[in-house]
């Protein structure tokens, strides 16, 4: 992973309604950075990570990734995995044929990788049962695993670790890890605190409750 | 307009019904649209002048603690 | 010339110097609507002669055919500012193609109700499946289609994104409907043309009908400014030269 | 697009076929559904019509056809609405890769489920008018063709509510004035059929019609979805 990326985000503004949910947020973050982002409900966490992954438009200010705005660079598309609340696995489907329809979305189709991926997250017991009878801690674990697959560089987690045991806590915080030491990157919604901090190289945080501007106060001119 | 007389031109050769019905139906819609237009922006002076009042209580109400306090 | 043109584009994009042309203009069109309208109906209720055919009743064509003509036109100018919201993202551009949605239906309800009217008279019956009026039945489904589209979002941005979406397609689709209510209406009662204001119509009978379109246009202008700037000013709450003109209103 | 996109948006085009073939396959209600709505429809006409066989025999095709049009007008809302609420349909938004193909894949497979059995059936029912072969095949071709710009126009409509919830009705107010001119063009043939006119002017327009929507509806689904999921 020796190519140096770069995700950059330039006085993004979010409004939801006539509230301004934040505004003037910039954040650099290199390869290796966790970036953690905090705030109480409906401070606009997750509207700021599908701004980040390209869903939601923010309402004013750019995300760069790599000095090219996400819009324009063909490559963050292929670069970044999100996990949000909703998971993304298909309730009818086996949990094998949801990884594989990801894994062939992502044009590889090596199964072999795929079970030692289940085995890392010790989930490789469910993989007959279709996805509907997993519990919740058992799909997060899914969603995670789809993650472990695709050969992303930027990871977008919204509340990753909720509903999910205390081992298996463990498990995906040392994944997280894993791959912040390969040079990846994660920006992340959380409240706790990550018990292995002391590990990670270069941690950054923002706290979108302090930039929370109210109804009447936001000055911004926009046409 | 020499031979206008009044009553014919209200009967209008006997279509008075449509003619007249349908002028009057143009005009109401065109007036509702227009009322409707003004007592929006009514409603918003209002609306706007009991938010000042009430964030104008507020603060009082927030100074009158702190100086309490 | 062009750079004259963008810049006053770009002006005109932001809620505040919208608000300063248009309160501008909103004087100067609703004078224009006021003349044209008195001057339209005199000339067409009194001064025109009847029609040979219809007699008198044909003086609804003067309130028929320009709501008619101002209920497409209103469509159509949605249909614009829905695609100049969605490309460049100005806020002025979702305003007026929302605040025109209720102006256009209620030209396609004056054109309907005042087409039935001038039907019985003609026709004998309240409603007549001819094509214009068919097809103007389908354009105020179109109008309730964004209405209803509009409404059922709870974010309001989301809403008006949607709403300029279905009205791009509606557009495209409106000279499809015409063309296919012509041809289902002459696979059923063969062609019953009744002469409505064609070029035939003498100038006496003309003049009003052109009168009272112009004085429909103005009437459209002057009510979507006034009513985009409030509804301008309900949006951009937040800023200050809105404190600013509230305040000065409420003195005066 | 570079080679290496173009081939990743077929295999993907495919790969979202047979996905799709298989999710319906699971839960088959989306697909029975649309199917007992129209016999439904079509089955209440002759209580209130009355059985004199002549007066069916010119009218139920036209029923049928008014009956298709609700029936899949019914269908849209399920479209796209499991994808988003299990958050695939944000996994698709991701990628640039092509909504539009993605799009195209689900319709297709939905009008190879729901608009070839309607289809089917709406001609098995019209046999009990015994009305001639030939019109039952001009009734066919209209019913296929027109499906097809049925499911794509509304798929449009189902992109702009996906995120509303209890969003039937909506989706049937919006698409209703766009659904016209098909409708009018489908019975239209079935009628000049039945009246022994030729059927070739309507039928070219539903072709036509189609290809249009199949050409031109999956964008506006692709730029739709992408501006209302938020």
């Amino acid at each position: 992973m020796s190519v140096k990326n770069h995700l950059s985000l330039e006085s993004i503004r979010c409004v939801r309604g006539d509230n301004t949910l934040f505004s003037e947020l910039s954040i650099d973050a290199e390869n290796g950075d966790l970036l953690r982002i905090r705030g109480e409900n409906g401070s606009g966490k997750t509207s700021l990570l599908r701004i980040i992954a390209g869903i939601a438009l923010a309402d004013a200010g750019k995300v760069l990734w790599n000095k090219k705005t996400i819009q324009e660079s063909d490559s963050f598309a292929t670069d970044i995995a999100y996990l949000a609340h909703r998971d993304g696995i298909k309730s009818e489907l086996t949990a094998i044929e949801n990884l594989k329809f990801y894994q062939q979305l992502y044009n590889q189709n090596d199964t072999e990788k795929l079970m030692n991926v289940l085995d890392a997250l010790d989930i490789s017991h469910i993989y007959p049962l279709p996805a509907r009878q997993l519990s919740f801690g058992q799909r997060r674990r899914l969603g995670f695993a789809r993650l472990l697959l695709s050969s992303t560089k930027l990871w977008l987690l919204d509340e990753p670790f909720t509903g999910i045991d205390v081992s298996g806590r463990e498990l995906l915080e040392q994944h997280c890890v894993d791959f912040l030491n390969q040079g990846g990157m994660i920006v992340m919604t959380h409240h706790a605190e990550l018990e292995h901090s002391e590990l990670i190289q270069r941690e950054q945080s923002v706290d979108l409750t302090s930039l929370n501007i109210g109804r009447f106060q936001s000055e911004m001119e926009t046409i | 307009m020499n031979d206008f007389n009044f009553s014919e031109f209200i009967a209008m050769g006997g279509y008075a019904k449509y003619v007249w019905s349908s002028w009057a139906l143009t005009i109401i819609a065109m007036a509702s649209l227009v009322v409707s237009a003004i007592r929006k922006r009514k409603i918003l002076y209002r609306q706007y002048h009991q938010q000042t009042q009430q964030s104008a209580a507020r603060k009082q109400r927030l100074a009158r603690q702190q100086s309490k306090s | 010339m062009w750079q004259a043109i963008k810049n006053f584009y770009h002006r005109m994009g932001t809620p505040r110097e919208f608000y300063r042309i248009a309160g501008y203009w909103i004087p100067i069109f609703g004078v224009c609507f006021a003349v044209l309208f008195i001057v339209g109906a005199y000339l067409g209720l009194v001064v025109a002669p009847a029609d040979y055919q219809q007699g008198d009743s044909f003086r609804i064509i003067y309130v028929h055919v320009p709501a008619a003509w101002m209920s497409l036109f209103v469509y159509v100018v949605m249909a614009f500012a829905g695609a100049i919201g969605l490309i460049w993202r100005m806020k002025m551009a979702f305003i007026v193609m929302i605040t025109s949605a209720s102006i256009g239906a209620t030209f396609t309800f004056i054109a309907l109700a005042t087409g039935s009217l001038w039907g019985k008279p003609t026709w004998g019956t309240w409603w007549q499946w001819e094509a214009r009026l068919t097809s103007e039945l389908v354009l105020l489904f179109l109008y309730i289609g964004i209405m209803v589209l509009y409404s059922a979002f709870t974010e309001r941005k989301t809403a008006e994104k949607a709403a300029a979406i279905l009205c791009i397609v509606g557009v495209i689709n409106i000279p499809i409907i015409h063309y296919s209510v012509e041809w289902w209406n002459s696979l059923h009662q063969g062609s019953t043309v009744i002469r409505e204001g064609g070029p035939a119509m003498p100038a006496s009978m003309l003049t009003p009908l052109l009168l009272m379109a112009l004085s429909f246009q103005f009437f459209y202008g002057w009510l979507l400014f006034i009513k985009a700037r409030t509804q301008a000013l309900t949006q951009e709450q937040g800023s200050s030269w809105v404190k600013q003109i509230i305040e000065s209103k409420q003195v005066k | 697009m570079t080679a290496k996109q173009s081939t990743s948006h077929f295999s993907s085009f495919t790969l979202f076929l047979r996905r799709e073939c298989f999710l319906l396959w699971n839960n088959q209600e989306n697909v029975i559904q649309p199917l007992f709505f129209f016999l439904i429809t079509i089955s209440l006409f002759p209580f209130s019509l009355g059985s004199d066989p002549e007066l069916l025999k010119i009218i139920m095709p036209s029923i049928a056809w008014v009956a298709i049009v609700l029936a899949i007008m019914m269908s849209l809302n399920s479209l796209f609405r499991d994808d988003f609420e299990d958050g695939s349909l944000e996994q698709w938004l991701i990628g640039n890769r092509s909504l539009a193909l993605i799009a195209l894949a689900k319709i297709m497979v939905y009008w190879l489920f729901n608009g070839v059995f309607l289809a089917i059936l709406a001609c098995i029912v019209c046999l009990s008018t015994n009305i001639s072969f030939e019109q039952i095949k001009v009734l066919f071709a209209s019913l296929l063709l027109g499906t097809i710009s049925l499911q794509l126009i509304g798929g449009i409509g189902a992109a702009l509510t996906v995120t509303i919830q209890r969003s039937g009705l909506l989706i049937a107010i919006i698409v209703m004035p766009l659904f016209i001119p098909i409708l009018i063009f489908g019975a239209g043939a079935v009628t000049r059929s039945i009246a022994g006119e030729s059927v070739a002017g309507a039928l070219y327009t539903l072709a036509t019609l189609a290809v249009l929507s199949i050409t031109f509806a999956p964008f506006g689904i692709s730029f739709a979805l992408r501006n209302t999921i938020e």
